[in-house]
């Protein structure tokens, strides 16, 4: 099983392939190109498609490239 | 299998969780064709929306805060419920700057509203606060907030 | 307020919905001390749990699947319940490479129990099966996984 798990982590869901911010930067960039070419802005489905990632991973990273809403001070600055 | 995917998050009323439903919303409105600007437009109404239930409906207690997101073809609809204090005077509450809490902005629902295609609010003193969010795709770019990637 | 996070979430039985219990569970993961790697190993176990009850318990018919997810200190518990079919024998089903579906590697009980420090499942035939999952904070060995994609 120790096999399962390096098996995972090499080529399976385990691989972290990369930082989320690393990710929402290559999601920022992307997203110019896109709406280039498009001429409009890109959905994140096209996002995730053109970058070859899922859209979950998408998600986190712009969830992740932010600092977590504060409840101590308003969420709007 | 109807073509509706319901989504239902019971979140105990701790600042913490707000992200929680951030990231249900934004897994949903990213499935159907909504761009990242307006993935971010509905996470701040969901996020002002839930912070109203934490911090209005439940003034820091505990409590549960219910958030129903439904996907449709064309639409999200998200409901976020709460069974805290309850609003007085809806209309009031509604207005930009107008807060019972002296340190907040009292711009949570200017956000909802300018972010979100609709925004109903049912409220009974005593017993708790739904609001109701919709947005369609593809209804509002140009929007202030759609500038690319500013984040 | 306790210091327990209970986080309750109800999904329809779709495969798209196994990306939001993974971004639930990895999100309040990510409020304990685990490590990048754990947070990947607790999203594995939890879409194998998911898409159990999807594949096998609803059997592609509508259904809901419960994701209870709760975080305590040092501790992250994750259930998992369905109303379908429920399973004959949770010995035979939980065997390495058992499978009912030929398609299937009968594997997905195996990422639960290594992944996890305890799995519990109760199950009656023809009412559902609930699947109880925990994992320690600092309990993982080595975590060899521990890379640093640090977030
Ligand atoms: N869920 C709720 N329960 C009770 N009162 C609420 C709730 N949501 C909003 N309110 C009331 O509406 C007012 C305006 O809300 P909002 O526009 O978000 O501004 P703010 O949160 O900055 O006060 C709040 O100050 C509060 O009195
Ligand atoms: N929620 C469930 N409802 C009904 N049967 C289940 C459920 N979860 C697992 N099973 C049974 O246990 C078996 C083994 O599950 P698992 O180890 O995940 O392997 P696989 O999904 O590849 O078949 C399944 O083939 C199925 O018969
Ligand atoms: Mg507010
Ligand atoms: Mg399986």
């Amino acid at each position: 099983l120790g096999e399962i798990r390096r098996h995972l982590r090499d080529d399976g869901p385990l691989r972290v392939s990369r930082s989320l911010k690393a990710l929402a930067q290559q999601v920022y960039r992307v997203q110019d190109d896109l709406s280039k070419e498009l001429g409009r802005e890109p959905t994140v489905a096209e996002l995730a498609a053109r970058l070859g990632v899922p859209v979950e991973e998408i998600v986190a990273a712009l969830e992740g490239s932010r600092p977590p809403a504060s409840i101590q001070e308003p969420i709007h600055e | 299998m109807v073509d509706e995917n319901r989504v239902v998050l019971e979140l105990p009323s701790r600042p913490e969780n707000v992200s929680i439903a951030r990231l249900v919303v934004a897994q949903m409105a990213a499935q159907l064709q909504f761009t990242v600007a307006e993935v971010e437009e509905v996470k701040v109404a969901v996020s002002e929306a839930v912070t109203n239930a934490i911090v209005h409906g439940y003034r820091g207690r505990a409590g549960i805060v219910r958030v129903e997101v439904c996907a449709r073809p064309g639409e999200l609809e998200i409901a976020v419920s709460d069974q805290g204090v309850g609003i007085e005077d809806i209309d009031l509450a509604r207005q930009p700057a107008w807060s019972t809490d002296p340190e907040r902005m009292g711009l949570g629902f200017v956000f909802m509203e300018n972010f979100m295609d609709s925004v109903e609010v049912e409220s009974r003193p005593g017993h708790g606060t739904r609001v109701v969010m919709r947005k369609r795709v593809g209804s509002g770019y140009g929007s202030a907030a759609a500038s690319g990637g500013a984040v």
